[in-house]
Parts: structure tokens; C-alpha cells; sequence
């Protein structure tokens, strides 16, 4: 019912192997995107930072990327905007054998860190802690590097825990090891109702305005692919191989872990317990994490699909 | 090669070499100033053949490089004979490029209009027909300055400048070279500064010869030479040298 | 202290077909040494030759890997033609001209030290993510490099020779060509092989950072995974044809552009 | 052609004054250009030198740019050290000897084009996260490229000289310190300042996979909230170290070690 | 130095220099081989002086690097004299250490037991005590042939091969430095062997005369001198070079 030379073009700019593009293309292979109006093109890029390059350089229309991201770069004067994608962040994983079940029993250990001392998971869980009396960064040594060589040391066991994302936390998982606590629940503990979607589909408001039914029919066609992957674990089978799971094991616990994140909540909910989250880490990482703005900037969330309507 | 040895009338009255360094002191690397040149001014008749004599160290090669315009930082003046003469020189040492063969160093100087030339008789002369194809690398020193010889004699100079050029060769080499210096010499307009160590060498080739004193330099003498050559014997260059003696007492 | 004469004088004619043998034998020892070493290390870290031979023919067979290795060649092949020539150009005449030199030294270091991740990002945001921005921010990052190995090459020519040139009118052209390039072989030999081998380093990041295909970003791409031996597939892929450069091209041209040497 | 002959002659006393003022001139016109590209460009992208100075200060008065700085120095120099022993030692042997040279080639360019990734990966697998870990990945990276240009000088040592070297009985250490080294100075002068750039560009990276300080953590720590402002000032805090070596350290010595050329 | 100078009684029976290269041939940048020496066989008698003449080009140096040691790539075999000779060289070229001063590359070469000593009067001899702290690159080819003369001298050697010693240098300090060879010489125990082109030279100086042949190199003929030194006076000498004309045509 639709005519394909009217098809807007949407470029996403993704981790070849990372997450989205499970998703992406389960949606492309089953013409999701098509029957909602929009081909969507992939372009694959070999990490995070290059697709934030990509984005500003024009190159691609869209991301994945965190609303944290989004509010500071509005606040510097971009006009990206944010619309929800997943639930999931990242955890602390313990080796299952390991004697440790709180964060208390962190102390004096040794730590990796993905993301570095700015990752958001990683300072909502310091703030936690602090508030249990633990200062987890200054009694324990943490090491700080990049999340595939964390993941082998952790393997390894010359690091006691490793606070990863959500997709080397799953591998972990399927290897035998067991979340200590993960980013979510250390912000229900800090206070926010539910699981925050911390990250989203990123674009420019300017192309929203000039293509409003493109990012309209993406985000349809988006929730109708995350339906499917929800519902059918054949979808999964196909996945397998951009998946790159070493075993049956894996592949479940990566699919058991991405259902977990898809976000359920309305729109209103999410909102307002981003703003409060975002207080919260603009108070525990300051400036040098937030940027200007101590409020979550106007506009950070995408609403243009309401408007629209 | 032939026909371009044979003697052609010498040319009228084209400019001298004209030299007048009034000063010339070089900085060393320890900064302190050494005055290698004091005074030496003389000129060079168009086509005559000048020599200059003078003790080691006494500042002759930095005047041949004065007027070779390798140095301009000295006070005085030098003019060229002619607007552009065709230049060459033989410097102390070879200078050869390590990287090209013997014929290819020769070629490499040559001036356009000579380019392609027949090189053969030369090197037949100079007793490098053998080494055509070799790298400087693979000379004695002696063959490397014959070498050198024949890069400056192939460009058939106006002005031709040679520092000690026979040095390193055994006396029938040096004296058949300094034959063939004679016959390129009067083979056309050519103006030649030698510098020489060796007196006879000095009066068999010269018209005139200018005697400098040690370092810092000034011109000793000059001694005119008008003898023709064909008749410059064994005898008569007993006799010059036992004169020059008299002359400047103490150079030999 | 000898200088190795022995090894440099006669007998050389006999040596004419040994060194393809010499380096079979090389690469044969160093196959042998990582076999051992990965056999006593015994993990998913050092893959043993096998599980790299594995990793490679898997790509290669879906003629991935040489669709990735020809997009990295070609980016390479044209940012190092850039850097050279830029490169030397620049360091030659800073090295000719004390004042400029003095000018342009802090620029230089600067140059130099500028991290390559900001050229890339900056050429990427300025010029778009295509293969023009790609191959200057690749051509950039070396060029410093280039430009302070020409500069010492162009500082230690010979005056002797330049004198010579000079009273034999020898002129612009003659002058580079036969007296002072021959003099900055060995500069242009160093630079041109380090060089190589950071253009390719460079062009990795930059391929991981803004291009959808190359070497680098299939490298970066099993990093995520920690597949070391499909990482090492590609990195070997790549030296081999470093390797045949080496031997088939440059080795050749330049034992004869060394002939003279005793 | 005339080789900077006026430059290089007399006037040269006169001259002592003036380098640094041509320093300073030299770099105001560059702080200049880039301040009205920053005010033409209008980006985030390229902020001007006072955002820069701005952001400097930010992490200067914390005193945590100079924590990050030091590091980062101590490994630079620890594997800059390293790096041009191990280096010098192998390019000058591999110079040296046909033989080895024919057989250590393969090896060499191997070594030459293995990524800082895979290498700094391997070493952080086996050696764990520590500082051993990162310097000598740090060195093994460089080692090659050192090995490369000293193996060119070492190829173009003066025969003569060493003849009358061993002529004279000079033994091992009076050749090598004055027969061979003034005649690598130049070689040693290009691989220790493209070296010195090229260790800090992989102590970036090897900060960012597995180190918890130092200017490349710190940099990749502003790359993921795109604070350039950040990054430069991160990189011109280490480009002034290097201004301040190469001006007040290197360029001294150099002077004096090449005094003897006129 | 002073008393360095001074004349000690010849030593007794120690080895002779024995030299019988049978072949050397060098093989070119071009592949071809280069036959240089064909059969030179000598022998230098302990505290002996002997020099070679050979035309330009036919394996005189090389002859010398054999002796030194420095091409080993030859048929025969050379014998020093005494087991660890104290070897002092003068090359063809000046060969010093650009980088280093005069005086640094005349002190380098000294051995151990020598360190320290006073040059001054062996500077002062040669002309060189203003050039002590100067760099090679700025003496004048002369100066830096006396600098490579003042290194040879320096070390007190009890075997010295002088290749060409006195070219580039004016008859007076040329003939100043020969004597102070002949001291330098008998002042101990010291075998020497000396190329040149100039049989003037060679006659004043030598016990005995090796000629050579064109390339490749064999011993066309020795001659001994017998006339001890202090009688050796102008006269003498004409009447050596006419004889050596006659024995030996075409050298000269
Ligand atoms: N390294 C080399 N490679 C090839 N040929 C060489 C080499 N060295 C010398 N020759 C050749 O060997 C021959 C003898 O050279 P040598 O230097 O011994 O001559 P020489 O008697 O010292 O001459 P001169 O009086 O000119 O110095 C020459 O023909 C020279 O070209
Ligand atoms: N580049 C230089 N720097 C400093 N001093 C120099 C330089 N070139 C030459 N001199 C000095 O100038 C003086 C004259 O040198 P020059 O080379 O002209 O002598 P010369 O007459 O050619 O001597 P020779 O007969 O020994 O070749 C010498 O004392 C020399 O040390
Ligand atoms: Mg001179
Ligand atoms: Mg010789």
C-alpha cells in the first residue's frame, strides 16, 4: 500500500556488530521499514564515537546515543534531539563463585570500568554507595579501558568485577557470572520509578522538520520491529550470525537481556524520571559531566511525534 | 674530439679576469676570526694562462673560490672575462658525484650545445678508457682527478680555474696531461688560473705567475714569462728557475 | 668495527640466489616461534597459525578481506604519494633555509604532536565523511614526520658537491636529479618505510573512525568481539603485501640505486 | 642551490639574539591564523584560543591537567628511552651486516606493520594492566621505525673513516662515540623527534584501552562529550613540553654537536 | 716531544715487513672483475725506509691497505714486523675526523701509554699550532694533509705506511716535513714504507726503491741506496735520478 518512489531515505549510522543493528535488521530484512514508509539505510561504523562524528559531519541522519549526550550538546548550541530505544545499561558482574553480594563487599577490590569516570551507570553506583558510607573509588582500584580487553581481564580473573554494557555483561553472564547490581537498579534506588531509557534514536530537530514522516514511520517501524524480536525467537536464530555469539548460551541470555530492555513506559514517565536522573548526575558528576545546564534541556526529548499527529 | 684539440687563432681583445680582493676573513666555528686574505689583486689577460704560487694555507684555493662566485662574502671586486664565460674548474679534491659512473660525471657537466659529444679521444688521452663505466668509488685517486680533468676539459671553458691539478700522478701521466692542458688551452679563446705547487710545472705552463705571500695573502710578485712556449727547453727552465730564486727568495 | 667488509666484497656473485631463500628460511622461523608460542600460551589471545589460516579463509573465500584490504591499500598508496611529496618537499627547503627553518620549527612540532585523532575528527566534521577527508587527514598526520627526516637529509648534503653543480651551471633540475637526491636516498628510504607503516597505523584510526570498510575498521570491528585471530588474519593480510613490496619492488630498485656504494 | 650559503657564513654573530624572537614571531602569526580560522569556522569544532586557554585553566587550577601531563610524560620518556637503545642498537647491527639484515628484514617490516592495537592488546593481556604493560608496548611499537632509519645511517657510515679508525686502534667505545655516532646524528636527530611524537600519539592510545590517567585518558575522556576545546588544550599543554625540550634541550646540543658543519 | 726527537740507537734483529701478494682483484659495481695486482712481492728489512713508485692507478694504495690490514680479500700473505706493530698510516686523503678539532683527532689516535703528551713542538713544526682548536672543514687541503702527518707522528709508530705524505704542500714546508720524517723515523725502531710519485723524494729518503709496473701491479725492478743520508747532497742526488733513469726508463 505504499509507493516506493516516494520512500524516504533515512541513513542510521551504527555499530556494525553493536546491538542496533540486531534490531535494525530484523527490521530491514522483514521490510518493516518499508511498509511504514521509510528505507532505512545502515551504515556501519566500527565504534561509538565515530557514529557521533558521523552525525555531525552530515554523514548520516540518526544514531544511537544517550540523552545525557543529547542535553549537552543543546546546551551547546546543537539541535539534536532524542527519542527512546532501550532500557538496558550496563552492570557490575561478579564471577559466579565469587563470595561477593553487595556492593559493600566491593571494598578493597580490584574494579574495571568501561566507559571511563564519566559513565553515567558508573556514577549513579558511586552515589549509591557513598550513601551506604562506601566510597568505592577511592578504596578499591579501578581501572579504567576499553570494554572488550575489561571483559578478557575479568575472564581472566585479575579483575575482581567489571562494570561493562549491557552486551559484554550478557556474554559475561552466559560464561557463568552473575550481576552484582546493575545501572537500572541503582537508579531505582537513587529514586526514579522505573527503568530510565538512557539511550535513543538521536537526530537533528532540522531534519525532523523537513522530514517529519520519515522519523515518524522509523519510530513506528521501530516498535513494531521490537514486537517481533519480543515475540519470536526464531528472529534470533536468523540474528545468530550478527549476533556472534559463541554459543547457544550466549545468544539466549543476549536475547533474554535486550527483551529486558525495551522500553514499556509512557512517554510522560520517562520524562520526568530523566529529569530527575539528570539532577542527580548533575549534582554527582558536576559540570564536567553535564555540561552547562543544571536542568535537562528543553527539547531533549523528541515530541514532534505527538505534535504531528 | 680531433678537430676540437686543434689550435685556432687566439681571440682579440675580449675582457681580463680582473681580481681584487681587498679582504677576506672567514669565522670559525669556535668564533674567532682568521683573515686568510689580506690584499691580492691581479689581473688575467684574455686568453693567457696565470699561475699562482704560494705556501700551503696561504688563502690561493679561497681566491679561486672567490672567483668562481662560491663566495661572496669578501670585500673587493672580481669581473669575469666576458659577460658569461663557460666556466670550469678542477678543484683540489675529485668532486665527483659517487653515484655516477666516470663518463656520466663527465656528461653531466657538459653545456647543451655539447651535449652527446664523442668523448673517446679524452678519455683515450687522459687513460680512462677503461674506466668509463665505473664508479668514482672504484678509482685510485689519481684516476679520480684525471676524471676530474676530463669533466673540465670536455666543457671547452672561456675560463678555466684548476687547483693543483697534477698532483697524484706520477710524472709521465702528469706531463702527457699537462700537454693536453697546452693544446685544450690554445685550442680556443680560453683564460686559465692555476694554482700549483711545482715551480717547473709553474714556468712550462704559464704567462705569468703570481707569487703570494703566506696567510693572511697579499701579492709577493709577479713574474712575466714571454718566452714562447716551443721554446721552453730543459736549459732555459734550469735558467727561469734559478732566476725566479733570485726573484722570491725562500718559496722554493 | 670491520664495516662488514668481508660480507660486502667479493662474493657477492655467488650470494644472487640466496637471499629469496634466506628469507623463506626468516619467515620460516618466525612461523615456527609463533606456533610455539601460541601452543605454550594456549589461549583465545595468541591464536595459533591455524586458527589465523582459519579466520583468513573465511573472509577471503566471501572475498570480504580483499575488498577491505584494497579499500585500505588505496587509501594508503594515495596518502603516502601526498605525505612524500609534500613532505619533502617542505623538508628539504627547511633544511636549505636556516630562516625559514627558525620560522616554521614551532609549527612543526606542533604538527607533530597534534594528536591524530583531532586531525581526523576535524578533516571528518570539515571536509565530510568521504575518502577526500580520509586521505588528507592520513596525508596530514605523517607529513611532520616526513618533513623532520628530509629536513636532517637536506642539512647534511654535501657543500662540495652543491659548489661543483653550481660552477658547471647544472641548473634546477639537474641539480635535484643527480646530486641531491641521490644524497637524501638514504632519508627518502627510512622515511618512506616508517612512513608506510604509520600511514597504515593512521589510516586504521581513520578507517575506525569515519569509513564503512578497510582493514582498520574490520580490525576494530573484532576487537568489539576479541577475535584476535581474525584481528591478526587482517594484519598479516596486510604485511604480506607490505612483504611483497618490500621484496618484488623496493629492494630491487634500491640495491641498484646503491650499486656505487663499495 | 647556493645551500643557505649567506645564512650559514659570517653574520652569524649577530644572528644570537634573534632565534628566539623569530620563535615568539613565529608563534603569533600561528595563534593568529588560528584564531581567525576559529572566529570564520564559528564551531564547536574548532574553538577559538580562548576557549582553549579557558578550558586549560578549568583542569590547570584543579592541578589535574598537570597530574595527567606528568604521567603521560614519565611513560613517553620511559619508552622514548627505551625505544631508542633497543632501536639504535638493532638498526645499527642490522647496517652493519648483510646477513642479518637479510635474514631480520622480514621480521622487521612484520613488526613495522603490526597495529599499536594488537600490540598494546597483547601486552596488557599477558603483562596485565600495569605500567610495564603500557611502556614496553609503548617502545615495542617504536622500535621499529628507530630500527629503520638508524639501519639507513648505519649503511651510509664512512668507510674511510673507519679504516683509519681501526688503522689507529681505536677499540670499540672511542670508534663508536667519535667515528660512528657524529656520522648518525642526523639519523638519530629525524628518529627522536618524529620518535618522540610518535610514542606520545601511541600513549594516547595505550592511556584509552587500559590506563586510568594521563593525557590520553583525559582526552578520550572529552572526545566522548565532544569538549574539543578540552582536547587541544590537553594536546597544546603536551606540545609545549615539546616546544620547551626541543628550544631550551635539543636545539642547543644539536648546535653544538653540528658545529663543526659549515 | 723534544726529546722524543732525538736519535736512539737502531734497534736489533727484528722481523722484516714481508709483503708477497700474489693476486687481488676487485670486482665491480658492474660485475666485472678488475685485476689490480698481479704479483708484488717485497721486503721492508726492519728500520728500514722504503718507498714505491708505480705509475697513477697501478695498485699502490691497495698494496698499502693490504699491508694495513684492510683487504683481506687477496692471494699471499703479508708479515708484520713484530707481533703488535704500533701502526701509523697517512692516507691518501686527509681522512680526519670532521667533527672533531685538529687536535681531538690527533689525540684520539694516540695509544694509552701516550695520553696526555705534549704536542705543542710537533704542532709548531708542521704549522698547525694556530689550527689546534679548528675543525677540519676549515683548514685548507695543505693544513689538513699536515694535520693527517702531525696524527701519524704523534703516535710514536714502529711501522708507518705514508701514502703520497707530501703533495699539496709548497717545496718549503714539504721539504721542512721530510726532514722531520727522517727524524720522527730514526728516533726509534721504526719501519716505514712510503708511496710516491716524486723520485726526488725518494731518493733522499729511502734505503731502497720498489718500482712498479702498470696495472696490473708487479715489481718491475729495486733499487737499494746505499749513500748514508747526511751524504746524500744535490750532486749526489742528480747523479741517483740519472742512474735510476737508466735502469729504470720511462718512469720518469
Ligand atoms: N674498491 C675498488 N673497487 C674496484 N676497483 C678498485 C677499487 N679500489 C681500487 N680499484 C682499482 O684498482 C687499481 C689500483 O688502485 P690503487 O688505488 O691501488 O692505485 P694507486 O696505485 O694507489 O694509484 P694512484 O697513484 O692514482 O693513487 C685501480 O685501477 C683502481 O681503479
Ligand atoms: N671555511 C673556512 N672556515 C674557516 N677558515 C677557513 C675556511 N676555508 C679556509 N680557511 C682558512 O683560510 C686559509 C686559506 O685557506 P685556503 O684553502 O685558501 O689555502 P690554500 O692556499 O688553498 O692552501 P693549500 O695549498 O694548503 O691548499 C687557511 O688558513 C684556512 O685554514
Ligand atoms: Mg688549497
Ligand atoms: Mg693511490
Amino acid at each position: 500500500a505504499q509507493q516506493p518512489a516516494a520512500l524516504e531515505t533515512l541513513r542510521v549510522g551504527i555499530l556494525q556488530y553493536g546491538t542496533v543493528n540486531w534490531e535494525l535488521d530484523a527490521m530491514t530484512r522483514n521490510g518493516i521499514d518499508v511498509r511504514h514508509g521509510v528505507d532505512v539505510e545502515l551504515v556501519p561504523f566500527a565504534g561509538e564515537d565515530p557514529s557521533n562524528v558521523a552525525l555531525q559531519a552530515g554523514a548520516v541522519d540518526m544514531i544511537v546515543s544517550d540523552w545525557l549526550w543529547v542535553s549537552r550538546q543543546r546546551a551547546a548550541g546543537a539541535d539534536f534531539t532524542f527519542a527512546p530505544y532501550s532500557t538496558s545499561v550496563g552492570s557490575i558482574m561478579v564471577p559466579g563463585d565469587s563470595r561477593m553480594e553487595a556492593l559493600a563487599d566491593l571494598r578493597g577490590r580490584t574494579l574495571g570500568v568501561a566507559g571511563g569516570p564519566l559513565d553515567k551507570n558508573w556514577l549513579l553506583i558511586q552515589a549509591l554507595a557513598k550513601r551506604d558510607g562506601l566510597d568505592i573509588a577511592a578504596e578499591n582500584e579501578i581501572v579504567y579501558g576499553a570494554p572488550p580487553l575489561l571483559t578478557a581481564k575479568a575472564e581472566s580473573g585479575e579483575l575482581d568485577a567489571v562494570l561493562n554494557y549491557w552486551h559484554y555483561a550478557a556474554r559475561l553472564e552466559a560464561q557463568g557470572f552473575r550481576t552484582l547490581i546493575s545501572g537500572t537498579e541503582a537508579a531505582m534506588a537513587m529514586g526514579t520509578a522505573g527503568p530510565v531509557a538512557a539511550i535513543g534514536w538521536v537526530f537533528r530537530d532540522s531534519f525532523a522538520e523537513d522530514h517529519p514522516k520519515a522519523i515518524e514511520a522509523f519510530l513506528a517501524a521501530d516498535a513494531e520491529t521490537k514486537t517481533l524480536l519480543r515475540d519470536s525467537d526464531e528472529e534470533w536464530v536468523k540474528l545468530a550470525p550478527l549476533v556472534k555469539a559463541e554459543n547457544e548460551k550466549t545468544l539466549a541470555t543476549l536475547r533474554d537481556r535486550y527483551r529486558e530492555g525495551i522500553p514499556t513506559r509512557s512517554a510522560e514517565d520517562e520524562i520526568a524520571d530523566t529529569r530527575a536522573l539528570y539532577r542527580l548526575l548533575a549534582e554527582i558528576g558536576g559540570e564536567r559531566l553535564v555540561g552547562p545546564s543544571p536542568e535537562l534541556v528543553e527539547g531533549t526529548y523528541f515530541t514532534g511525534r505527538k505534535n504531528g499527529a | 674530439m680531433s678537430n676540437r684539440l686543434k689550435p685556432v687563432p687566439r681571440a682579440g681583445a675580449a675582457d681580463p679576469l680582473d681580481i681584487a680582493i681587498r679582504n677576506k676573513a672567514f669565522r670559525g666555528a669556535d668564533g674567532g676570526l682568521l683573515e686568510a686574505i689580506d690584499d691580492v689583486a691581479f689581473t688575467v689577460p684574455a686568453g693567457s694562462f696565470t699561475t699562482l704560487i704560494g705556501p700551503s694555507g696561504c688563502g690561493k684555493t679561497t681566491t679561486l673560490r672567490i672567483v668562481l662566485g662560491l663566495d661572496t662574502e669578501f670585500e673587493g671586486h672580481v669581473r669575469l672575462p666576458g659577460a658569461t664565460p663557460r666556466i670550469a674548474a678542477v678543484f683540489q679534491e675529485p668532486r665527483l658525484l659517487p653515484w655516477r659512473t666516470v663518463e656520466e660525471n663527465v656528461r653531466l657537466a657538459l653545456p647543451p650545445e655539447l651535449e652527446g659529444a664523442d668523448l673517446s679521444d679524452l678519455f683515450a688521452i687522459l687513460g680512462l678508457d677503461t674506466m668509463r663505466s665505473r664508479f668514482p668509488g672504484e678509482l685510485s685517486l689519481g684516476l679520480a682527478r684525471r676524471a676530474a680533468l676530463a669533466r673540465a676539459f670536455a666543457v671547452e671553458p672561456s675560463l678555466i680555474l684548476l687547483d693543483e691539478p697534477f698532483v697524484s700522478l706520477d710524472e709521465m701521466t702528469a706531463s702527457r696531461l699537462r700537454t693536453l692542458l697546452t693544446t685544450v688551452w690554445s685550442a680556443r679563446p680560453t683564460t686559465a688560473l692555476m694554482v700549483t705547487h711545482n715551480q717547473r710545472e709553474a714556468v712550462e705552463l704559464s704567462d705569468r705567475i703570481v707569487f703570494l705571500t703566506p696567510r693572511p695573502a697579499t701579492v709577493h710578485g709577479i713574474h712575466e714569462i714571454t718566452t714562447p712556449r716551443p721554446a721552453r727547453d730543459a736549459a732555459w727552465r734550469e735558467r727561469e728557475l734559478a732566476e725566479l730564486d733570485r726573484l722570491f727568495p725562500g718559496v722554493l | 668495527m670491520a664495516l662488514d667488509a668481508a660480507a660486502a666484497g667479493p662474493g657477492r656473485a655467488e650470494n644472487r640466489a640466496l637471499p629469496s631463500l634466506i628469507v623463506i628460511l626468516s619467515l620460516a622461523v618466525l612461523l615456527a616461534v609463533w606456533w610455539v608460542a601460541a601452543s605454550l600460551a594456549d589461549s583465545r589471545v595468541l591464536p595459533s597459525p591455524a586458527a589465523v589460516a582459519a579466520a583468513f579463509w573465511r573472509d577471503a573465500l566471501t572475498g570480504e578481506l580483499f575488498f577491505h584490504l584494497g579499500m585500505t591499500l588505496f587509501r594508503v598508496a594515495a596518502s603516502f604519494l601526498l605525505a612524500m611529496v609534500f613532505g619533502s618537499i617542505i623538508g628539504v627547503a627547511l633544511g636549505m633555509s636556516r630562516q625559514a627553518n627558525r620560522f616554521f620549527d614551532p609549527w612543526l612540532i606542533l604538527f607533530l604532536n597534534i594528536p591524530a585523532l583531532v586531525v581526523i575528527v576535524l578533516a571528518y566534521i570539515w571536509f565530510g565523511l568521504n575518502e577526500i577527508a580520509a586521505i588528507g587527514a592520513i596525508a596530514v598526520n605523517k607529513i611532520p614526520n616526513v618533513v623532520v627526516t628530509m629536513r636532517e637529509g637536506a642539512r647534511a648534503l654535501d657543500r662540495q658537491l652543491a659548489e661543483m653543480a653550481s660552477v658547471y651551471r647544472f641548473g634546477r633540475m639537474k641539480t635535484l636529479r643527480h646530486v641531491i637526491i641521490p644524497q637524501l636516498q638514504p632519508y627518502l628510504a627510512a622515511s618512506s618505510r616508517s612512513g608506510l607503516s604509520l600511514i597504515w597505523k593512521i589510516a586504521l584510526v581513520v578507517e575506525l573512525l569515519g569509513r564503512s570498510n578497510g582493514v582498520g575498521f574490520q580490525i576494530h570491528l573484532y576487537f568489539q568481539l576479541f577475535d584476535v585471530a581474525s584481528i591478526l588474519a587482517y594484519t598479516l593480510a596486510f604485511v604480506a603485501v607490505m612483504l611483497m613490496i618490500e621484496f618484488l619492488l623496493v629492494q630491487p630498485l634500491e640495491a641498484r640505486a646503491t650499486r656505487w656504494r663499495r
